[in-house]
């Protein structure tokens, strides 16, 4: 150590080098500092883009999001209509809710100065207040970083080359473990709820499967729903087409998950212990019911439930309607039927079997000997498709071709197979077909994409090795002059024309007529309703339009006393759930008729 | 009587002027917002440039800030502080805690709003806020001083039973001294 | 992974000297279970026999199911780079524990602590009663009886304005018309 | 009569002057030291917006007589060891009430000041007013011993006891007392590092600590104030030290308005760089503690001036 330390003592004066430097103030306000790429700053919600889901404001650990209804938005399905406002005075930008929005229009921005002198001006409509804001995202909910599970768990399935070979039902059903994992990716924010016809308190369930209580959620399920299992294996779940995380990735499988709860009690005593159905004493009115479809089923199992004496007419040998005879046993045994009605009747409901109404009995005996009708007929009768040679031998309908199949009837089909329509139904008689060993082919006006059948139907039928020709207008069937027996369809190919408010629409191309081989011809096209049992002087009070019974609410028809739903009213779509829906809204309607 | 307005509003003026260019603030750091003080002092954003100087003392300080959220037990001391500085006198809330409880909003031992026990002029959203937002309030203080609109002292003398009843309710045993101002 | 042999060591030493449960938790951690007056021989022997000469923390945990208090004992052995918790039970309704302060002078903070947010007494305990919380009237507030959310919003200020507030799983079910019933509500969300 | 007038006229002239460039330098500085570390800083007129406001405010706080007499009591030392300070050497515009034996009045007057604050700190009751008090002190104690040996020094080189003399020798010589006597110059130089209060003595109103030490009670116009009371005495000390050492300013024999100019300019520039010594030792230094301030006056400054009172004895 020296006495004096020279280069100690001079190397300070180098601070003075600073003073000639340019200082690396940033001179806020009148420079700006731009802020980094995924800063957490105010909130940006893109209001078109969100669906009022309110997940956001579940997961704010500071209860800082407010579901607030906007003016110049209104609910639809699948959008509940409200917006999230957030508190600024709660908010601490964690972001979670922007980890967990589905839709992903929740986002953070890059604005992060917001001073006031006025401490009312914190709560934050975002999008409203700020919709300039949309150019400074930062934070954004990517699929990546998302903490949604966007991904379904997959369903297990037969093999399409194994399943052809049989009716053995094609889906396997989940697992427990599969079950709790599916039910876990729900975020219950009910948006499904108001899409389903029969508003089922799907939420609920989920959770108390997610939570592993089956038992609750079989009882919640039987709450409005008296036919959960068939619910759950053919529904056309429309609530799946309104979920949360179908905007970004796949739905929940509420339907699955609604089989998985189910098949949870195997058997009838088991439903009957789990959901402990509380009937009540004898009311002393009896309603009578004509058709023992998911419609009247459903009325007769909660009017059951609420004292009435209830009596089902049903003119086949089975309980279950167009699922009984409409729907391939590969999707829905006949066992799980059997259960059902069995559970049925073990509360008291009475089914008289092979009774037509008009011929086995009259529609006045019913009418006078009950206090209220239950009319529950669906649509029987098959559309014709309308082109020539329809009425040759090797042409049918699908309804009765399956109505043949599940009767354990059998019907030739032959080797190649034509179906028309891209229903559900068509699909299925496609697939019915396919388990012969027909080589099937579809023809559909439209595109694939515009199918009504379900994707996983589509798909289904794909795997088993269908032939779909989109685009395809039959015009005539070719027969063999010699045995009048179908030999080919020809179809004319047609291109899409856009058309102003509508779906684009199909328009045949001239001369591009082609013709595809074929032994038997499926039409699957729709269906009406068969009204000629009903005596006339009722067809006129109950007001029949178009094929259909009209109805009010509480499905009353014009007739005081006579009550409809299913395929046949006018309500809803024709499908199961819908039925199941006007069967539960017409218990409230007797109810009120009756009990006042 | 015009000219004795006139010139009553250039005596404003040149004190509004002085006020607004001087703030000494005492950081009064409550909450996580105490680090953004030093952070707004460096030489990175260097809030002096405004005049801003810390103030050691509720006697030499014109701004208060809190800095995040008020537990009661603070809330005594910050209510000391506060009337112990001298009109004109501010206030300026930090993040969301001062403004309707942020995060801490169910605690049992923190209060939600600061408006309600002492008068704010400035909010400054965040949580906390950054420096620069920090500045940001300063400028709109800086504002409303120069419009006039800044009298935080008046506003407290004015309501003081207001206040006293609020800060009372919260702090059961009061044994706070009375100043007179 | 290492194979634990101190760990037993130190486990065995403990458990078959006050005949008491325990385990190894993972390495450098081994917990005992002991009767609520053996804890401070425990803690003694500890101290005196086995060089656990520090206490890092001691805290309580609310077992409102049960009716216990549970108390954590964490004392350390700088040499070993050893910590043992020695966990009691107390009953809740009669919450006395024994006072450590006498072992460790540091324990006082900490018991005059739980004093306060448990409620918990400890027999010859020197301090001020008012020692985190000031002019505390309700039940102390660490129990999980007490409801904070409750309370906070009795005590102090909301800013008004959101009372608009709507609840999404509320406006879908008036809105179609059904209303959840009330067994299934439990499984709504919050 | 008429030297009288021009005497009150001279007193008052001075006291603007002080107030002005004191109050002036603290701004460069502040300015100065922002840029030093790499920032803008507030504007060189900053001090005087701050002394405006902190005379706007309010002031309702009483602690008793000599809380209100502090302040007072500093501007009154100020202003009356102004008047004899020199200003230009013998300019007739800013006359001074020299004697013969001002410099030793000089060093009693310039510690009125700090015992002023020192009393009115203490009556206000602050424990951190106190503490910072018997800092400030203690720190006194330190740098007054090589400050009184330097001036002693000068006392016994040049035989006198009057500023204005030890000007007048520095004009008439040639030679600046600085390097007539560099020991004493340089013992006074380290002890004005301390009489400044800049880094690294300036634990006496270490704000973070102490809540500004022996003013914590002092706000508003009491601050204001002694604020100029300080500005006052900053160019007080700088005046005074450019009249001992480095040849004073001004023509003793022009008064003349052109003379009086070139005077006071000369005046800034000298007390400028010498005030920016301290400024640049505080740039560079962290903060000493109260003992380690004083170790460091005893020592190469005491030192220093013990051997500059030697220098004065034997080579003179």
């Amino acid at each position: 150590m020296s006495f004096i330390d020279l280069k100690g003592m001079l190397q300070p004066l180098g601070a003075v080098k600073q003073l000639f430097k340019k200082p690396h103030t940033i001179q806020y306000p009148y420079e700006t500092n731009k802020a980094s790429d995924n800063y957490r700053g105010l909130h940006f919600n893109d209001l078109d883009q969100c669906i009022g889901c309110g997940n956001c404001s579940t997961i704010c650990q500071n209860d800082a999001i407010d579901m607030i209804s906007l003016d110049n938005i209104d609910g639809k399905k699948g959008d509940s209509g409200l917006r999230p406002r957030i508190d600024n005075g709660r908010c601490c930008w964690c972001a979670l809710c922007v980890d967990v929005c589905p839709t992903g229009s929740l986002n953070l921005t890059k604005d992060y100065i917001f001073v006031t002198d006025n401490p009312n001006d914190f709560l934050l409509t975002p999008g409203l207040d700020n919709p300039d804001a949309k150019d400074r995202l930062s934070y954004t909910c990517d699929m990546n970083t998302s903490l949604s599970l966007y991904d379904r768990v997959p369903m297990r399935e037969l093999d399409g080359k194994e399943r052809v070979k049989s009716f053995a039902e094609v889906v396997l059903g989940y697992s427990e473990e599969e079950a709790r994992a599916e039910a876990d990716r729900c975020i219950s924010c009910g948006l499904c709820t108001e899409a389903c016809p029969e508003n089922m308190h799907i939420p609920e369930y989920i959770n108390a499967i997610a939570r592993g209580n089956d038992d609750d959620a079989l009882r919640i399920i039987y709450d409005n729903n008296p036919l959960p299992e068939m619910c759950g294996k053919v529904c056309t779940r429309v609530c799946e087409d309104v979920c949360a995380l179908q905007v970004r990735g796949e739905a929940v499988a509420i339907r699955w998950l609604k089989r998985y709860a189910t098949e949870t009690a195997p058997t009838v005593e088991m439903i009957k212990e789990i959901v402990d159905p509380k009937i009540e004493e004898p009311n002393g009115f009896s309603v009578g019911i004509v058709g023992a479809g998911p419609a009247g089923l459903t009325a007769a199992y909660y009017l059951a439930l609420k004292g009435y004496d209830v009596t089902i007419y049903e003119a086949q040998a089975h309980a279950g309607g167009m699922i009984m005879y409409g729907i391939p046993k590969y999707r829905f045994p006949l066992e799980s039927i059997d259960k059902q009605i069995q559970y049925m009747e073990s509360i008291g409901v009475k089914i008289k079997y092979n009774t037509k109404v008009g011929k086995d009995i009259t529609f006045d005996e019913i009418y006078t000997n009950n206090d209220a009708v239950f009319v529950g007929i669906g649509l029987q009768n098959p559309w014709n498709i309308g082109i020539k040679n329809e009425d040759s031998p090797g042409v049918i309908s699908a309804i009765e071709y399956l109505k043949i199949i599940n009767s354990d009837e059998t019907y030739d089909v032959g080797k190649k197979v034509a179906v028309i329509g891209g229903g559900n139904v068509a699909i299925d008689g496609a697939r019915v077909s396919a388990r012969f060993g027909a080589d099937v082919t579809i023809l559909y006006r439209r595109r694939v994409e515009d199918m009504p059948a379900d994707w996983e139907e589509i798909e289904g039928a794909e795997h088993e090795g269908i032939n779909i020709v989109p685009q395809a207008i039959p015009t005539r069937i070719i027969k063999d002059e010699k045995t009048g027996k179908v030999i080919g369809i020809e179809y004319l190919k047609a291109k899409m024309v856009a058309e102003d408010g509508g779906r684009p629409r199909p328009v045949a191309i001239e001369g591009s007529e082609t013709i595809y081989e074929c032994d038997t011809v499926i039409g699957a096209i729709g269906q009406q309703a068969d009204f000629d049992w009903l005596p006339e002087n009722y067809k006129e009070d109950l007001i029949i339009e178009r094929g259909k019974i009209q109805v009010n609410d509480l499905r009353q028809t014009g007739v005081t006393k006579i009550f409809a739903g299913g395929d046949s009213v006018k309500y809803g779509n024709s499908d199961a759930i819908s039925a199941i829906a006007d069967g539960f809204n017409a218990v409230k309607g007797i109810d009120k008729l009756l009990l006042k | 009587m015009e000219n004795d307005k006139n010139s009553q509003k250039i005596v404003d003026y040149i004190g509004n002027f002085a006020r607004k260019h001087s703030l000494f603030v005492l950081a009064y750091g409550t909450g996580c917002g105490a680090i953004e003080i030093p952070a707004t002092m460096t030489s990175r954003y260097d809030a002096e440039r405004f005049g801003i100087r810390g103030a050691a003392t509720p006697r030499q300080a014109d701004v208060l800030l809190i800095t995040g959220y008020l537990s009661t037990k603070t809330l005594k001391r910050v209510i000391r502080v506060y009337e112990q500085m001298q009109e004109p006198k501010y206030v300026i809330g930090f993040g969301s805690c001062t403004v309707n409880g942020g995060m801490y909003y169910d605690s049992y031992n923190t209060i939600n709003g600061l408006d309600q026990y002492i008068p704010v002029d400035v909010y400054i959203n965040g949580c906390m806020p950054r420096p620069e937002a920090v500045i940001s309030g300063f400028v709109k203080l800086q504002e409303l001083i120069m419009a006039g609109k800044a009298n935080n002292g008046e506003k407290y003398r004015e309501n003081l039973e207001h206040y006293r009843s609020n800060q009372k309710k919260i702090i059961k045993n009061w044994k706070m001294p009375d100043y007179n101002w | 992974m290492t194979d634990l042999v101190k760990e037993n060591i130190l486990l065995n030493a403990v458990t078959s000297a006050f005949k008491i449960e325990g385990k190894v938790i993972r390495d450098r951690r081994v917990e005992v279970h002991a009767d609520k007056n053996t804890v401070s021989s425990i803690l003694l022997f500890a101290k005196k026999q086995l060089g656990y000469i520090h206490m890092n923390h001691m805290t309580c945990i609310d077992w409102i199911e049960q009716g216990e208090f549970e108390l954590v004992y964490t004392i350390y052995h700088p040499v070993d780079k050893l910590t043992l918790f020695v966990k009691t039970r107390i009953d809740r309704e009669i919450p006395v524990m024994e006072n450590i302060d006498t072992i460790w002078d540091h324990a006082n903070t900490y018991e005059r602590e739980m004093r306060e947010m448990f409620g918990i007494e400890f027999p010859g305990l020197v301090g001020e009663h008012d020692f985190i919380l000031e002019d505390w009237d309700q039940i102390p507030p660490m129990r999980k009886e007490f409801d904070t959310h409750k309370y906070a919003a009795e005590t102090f200020y909301t800013r008004p304005g959101r009372e608009d507030a709507k609840d999404v799983r509320e406006e879908l079910s008036k809105r179609s018309g059904t209303v959840v019933p009330d067994f299934a509500k439990k499984y709504s969300r919050e | 009569m008429e030297d009288l007038g021009l005497k009150i006229f001279g007193a008052i002239l001075t006291t603007i002057m002080a107030f002005t460039v004191g109050m002036t330098y603290g701004g460069i500085v502040r300015k100065l030291t922002a840029r030093v570390q790499n920032r803008y800083g507030p504007p060189v007129y900053q001090n005087f917006l701050d002394l405006l406001k902190l005379q706007s405010k309010k002031t309702n706080i009483a602690h008793g007589f000599m809380g209100h007499m502090a302040p007072v009591w500093i501007i009154i030392a100020a202003v009356t060891v102004l008047m004899f300070i020199p200003i230009l050497n013998g300019n007739l515009w800013f006359p001074n009430l020299s004697f013969h034996g001002d410099l030793i009045f000089l060093l009693y007057m310039m510690v009125f000041g700090s015992l002023g604050m020192a009393l009115g700190a203490g009556q206000t009751g602050n424990p951190n007013s106190a503490i910072g008090v018997t800092r400030g002190l203690s720190q006194m104690v330190g740098y007054e011993i090589p400050f009184v040996l330097a001036l002693v020094a000068l006392m016994i080189q040049f035989q006198t006891t009057s500023v204005q003399d030890l000007t007048q020798v520095q004009h008439e010589t040639g030679v600046w007392n600085a390097f007539a006597n560099p020991f004493a110059f340089l013992a006074a130089l380290l002890a004005s590092l301390g009489m400044f209060r800049y880094s690294p003595f300036d634990i006496v109103g270490a704000p973070a600590e102490l809540a500004s030490g022996p003013v914590s009670e002092f706000g508003g116009k009491y601050l204001g104030t002694m604020m100029s009371g300080g500005a006052v005495f900053a160019f007080i000390k700088l005046t005074l030290y450019v009249h001992l050492f480095f040849g004073g300013a001004g023509n003793p024999d022009d008064s003349g308005i052109l003379a009086t100019l070139a005077g006071i300019g000369i005046l800034l520039v000298k007390t400028f760089l010498l005030y920016m010594i301290p400024v640049f030792y505080g740039w560079i230094n962290p903060r000493y503690r109260t003992e380690q301030a004083i170790r460091y006056f005893w020592g190469w400054p005491t030192a220093l001036g013990i051997v500059g009172v030697l220098w004065a004895v034997f080579f003179n």
